[in-house]
């Protein structure tokens, strides 16, 4: 067990658990701020992986963005502060078994497969990730169609979002 | 090795032998000097901090022709000691209906989102916290955890006014943070690199303030506008919502936001002066030594909040909707509009000699200045005709 | 060295939290917060598989980037549905929306 | 380039401690004499007259998903503007490209209207 083991074992446990509370805890606000640790803890394992560039972004887009979206999104859709009510459905056990079962599923599968317990070269020191993203997001060879695909599905998002929340008559 | 020429490293160095030859493993001894290293640069910044404090209300006072403080040591030096001893001895009150943890949670992670940002500035050359590869995303990372702490002290202190002001400030922080990273992208294309370190290195023949004087502007009125300063300080509008955000907040918890706001101020005088000022460049001065770079960095930093006082204790607040207006109609599209030209003379010009490449970029600049400002000239002509022709009709419709 | 079996196991843990919570949450915004975990679990398989993989090839970080847009665009979009149907039917709860039921 | 990352998360850490012990100092030397009075709703004096809910305008829902957009574009913009020096004109007419469709989207909410405080 290196530190690195204990560390990534650490992180799983606290993105884990944090995911939990965002499905069961009642009030919304905490699942949104629990969600927030979640993502937290998955841009550190970016770090992890070496990703530095996906890890600040990470925190750009889902902490800075996302989340705060959907903080104004739970407050412009209650009448109180307070929540009332079951906040689960009442087969939430079938639910549970469900999604146990995905699990096992998945585990299942993915243990099957001969690439499971791979271990990764050493990171090369002075690799530039980030140049490397840049000249493959634009490359007429590699990802340059997705790269504008994506600007669009932005800006129908945008429009989209416009209208169908705010289309005053 | 030299301790003028390279004191982290000496002094790392020595540590490093002193602790090893104590018996101890070397990576413990490693970690012990990073530890060491961090403390010591979160100290100095929490030092200046107090520092700031006497600065802000001494140049507030002059500008409101006043004093400032005086009675306490030579010109009051020592104010900010007797202010923290009171924050510190003073009752600390938790409302009803508070969330607990969130609620004292909030002035923790503000103000570590701004004492997070001092890890990649570099101080000199040769002493900085890190060289992250993704520095001016990291930037706006740090910032977000700080939005993120003022929605989390309003909502939970469970006041009216408190919530009205999280809203407006956060509504204020996301809009100005577009204009804000696109004119960080304008630094990153002429240097070719996100991290600091590279950026700094970048302008050791022309400083970016002389390619980009467009999107320095911008970036100091975005970061104006990330602190919640005057003339964008809806968030704390004294006679609508009391104070904003941390109206139920009293002693230590209220100090830390305090000590966050200023240091916030501080450093982004400081990411100017990393950004758009030449970092730790003045004239071959940085070469005499890093000590010498680092009071170089300071001193622009400084200035950088000096001119950010300047335009806090001189203009008038804004209304909210004249702000996220001048915003998304008027910042955001210039930003955009920069950073376009800047990315396309830079290549254009890039195969050309330094002279003609800065004259163009500068004249680039100049030009959509002018067309800027045509616009606007055009746009206001409109505007007070309009009025005016409102004005007259009424007057006519009375007569 | 953490083999990549970790990853995979934890971003599948990940995966079935957020799928449950799609499932079991009555008001629509948390079912969207369980679709984020989702996404988020897919999104650690991508950057595992381009850190255990070839790292000159940028397809998992590439991958990763567009999973962000797709994130954004229908947490805008899906806030913006529950917010057009909190206005008409003043409420949020999946299950009273069964206009469609009849 | 992870030990880039553990300086930061040291940094985390001494940052969170910092202000941690600020507030425990605090918490040592200050006086706890509550009463219903001083821990009641700060409103000026006023009796605290209903819940602390108030009507969120939706306007500044508007703003944060348009800066949801354009948060994400940027973040795509980041590596385009890293890799800029090494690639030709075409890159650049790429990015503008990029720049200009999102620049459509403010318009469209700039002429729908979206953008007025109301």
């Amino acid at each position: 067990m290196t530190a690195m083991q204990i560390f990534f074992l650490i992180t799983g446990l606290v993105i884990l658990g944090s995911a939990l509370m965002v499905v069961t805890t009642r009030n919304l606000i905490h699942a949104a701020l629990w969600l927030i640790v979640t993502l937290f803890g998955v841009a550190v394992l970016y770090a992890i992986l070496n990703a530095s560039f996906l890890a600040v972004v990470q925190v750009v887009v889902y902490i800075g963005a996302i989340a705060i979206l959907f903080i104004f999104a739970v407050m412009l859709t209650r009448k109180e502060m307070r929540d009332r009510g079951p906040q689960l459905n009442k087969g939430w056990w079938l639910n549970a078994i469900i999604a146990l079962l995905t699990f096992g599923g998945l585990f299942w599968m993915l243990q099957s497969w001969n690439g499971f317990s791979k271990t990764a070269a050493d990171f090369p020191s002075g690799y530039d990730a980030v140049g490397q993203l840049g000249r493959a997001l634009i490359s007429p060879d590699a990802f340059v169609l997705p790269f504008e695909v994506a600007s669009v599905l932005l800006l129908a998002a945008l429009v989209g979002a416009v209208y169908i929340a705010f289309n005053r008559k | 090795m030299n301790f003028w020429f390279d004191p982290v490293n000496f002094i790392a160095h020595w540590l490093n032998s002193l602790l090893v030859g104590w018996g101890m493993a070397e990576w413990l001894a490693a970690l012990i000097i990073q530890l060491v290293g961090v403390v010591v640069l979160i100290s100095l910044m929490m030092v200046f901090d107090v520092f700031l404090v006497w600065v802000e209300r001494k140049v507030v006072a002059r500008f409101q022709d006043r004093l400032g403080p005086n009675r306490v040591g030579p010109f009051g030096i020592f104010q900010p000691f007797a202010d923290i001893i009171k924050l510190i001895i003073k009752e600390d009150i938790t409302p009803d209906g508070a969330d607990k943890v969130v609620y004292n949670l909030a002035p923790i992670l503000s103000l570590m989102s701004v004492l997070l940002l001092w890890a990649i500035v570099p101080l000199a050359p040769v002493i900085f916290g890190v060289d992250l590869n993704v520095g001016a995303l990291y930037i706006v990372a740090a910032g977000s955890i700080g939005t993120l702490s003022i929605i989390m002290a309003a909502w939970s202190s469970n006041n009216k006014y408190a919530l009205i002001g999280a809203f407006r400030q956060v509504a204020v922080l996301i809009s100005f943070e577009i204009p804000m990273i696109a004119t960080m992208l304008i630094p990153t294309i002429l240097a070719g690199s996100m991290g600091m370190n590279e950026i700094v290195r970048g302008q050791q023949t022309v400083w970016y303030v002389v390619l980009a004087p467009l999107a320095a502007l911008t970036f100091l009125i975005a970061a104006i506008a990330e602190l919640g300063r005057s003339p964008f300080d809806l968030n704390e509008a004294e006679s609508e919502i009391v104070a904003g955000f941390h109206i139920e907040y009293t002693g230590m918890k209220f100090g830390l936001f305090y000590a966050g706001e200023l240091l916030h101020a501080f450093t982004f005088g400081g990411f100017w002066a990393v950004l758009f000022l030449g970092g730790y460049h003045f004239f071959g001065l940085e070469n005499l030594g890093p000590l010498v770079a680092v009071v170089i960095l300071f001193a622009k930093a400084m200035f950088g909040y000096w001119v950010i006082m300047w335009i806090r204790y001189t203009v008038m607040r804004m209304r909210i909707d004249h702000m996220l207006a001048f915003n998304w109609k008027f910042l955001t599209p210039v930003a955009f509009v920069v950073l376009m030209l800047t990315a396309l003379m830079n290549t254009l010009l890039r195969n050309t000699s330094s002279v003609v490449y800065i004259a163009g970029m500068l004249l680039t600049n100049v030009l959509l200045c002018w067309i800027i400002v045509e616009i606007l000239r055009g746009f206001s002509r409109a505007e007070r005709e309009r009025t005016e022709g409102v004005a007259s009709a009424t007057v006519a419709a009375h007569h | 060295m953490i083999p990549l079996s970790w990853f995979l196991i934890l971003s599948a843990a990940l995966f079935s939290i957020g799928l449950f919570g799609v499932l079991s949450r009555r008001n629509a915004v948390a079912i969207l917060l369980g679709i984020e975990l989702m996404l988020n679990a897919a999104n650690i398989n991508l950057v595992s598989f381009w850190r255990y993989g070839d790292i000159s090839l940028m397809a998992g970080q590439v991958f990763a980037i567009i999973v962000f847009a797709v994130a954004a665009s229908e947490v805008a979009v899906g806030l913006a549905l529950v917010i057009s149907v909190y206005r008409r039917r003043n409420t949020v709860i999946a299950d009273e929306l069964d206009l469609l039921k009849w | 380039m992870q030990n880039d990352w553990f300086y930061i998360g040291l940094f985390l850490v001494i940052g969170l401690l910092i202000p941690v012990s600020a507030l425990l100092a605090s918490w040592i030397v200050s006086p706890k004499k509550p009463n219903p009075i001083k821990q009641s709703t700060y409103e000026c004096g006023m009796e605290t007259v209903g819940e602390n809910w108030v009507q969120f305008k939706a306007q500044y829902y508007i703003f944060a998903l348009v800066f949801l957009v354009f948060d994400v574009e940027t973040v795509f913009l980041f590596p385009w503007a890293v890799s800029l020096g090494s690639l030709s004109l075409f890159a650049v007419i790429e990015g503008i490209v990029f720049v200009l469709i999102l620049l459509a989207g403010l318009v469209y909410a700039w002429r729908k209207g979206m953008l007025e405080w109301v």
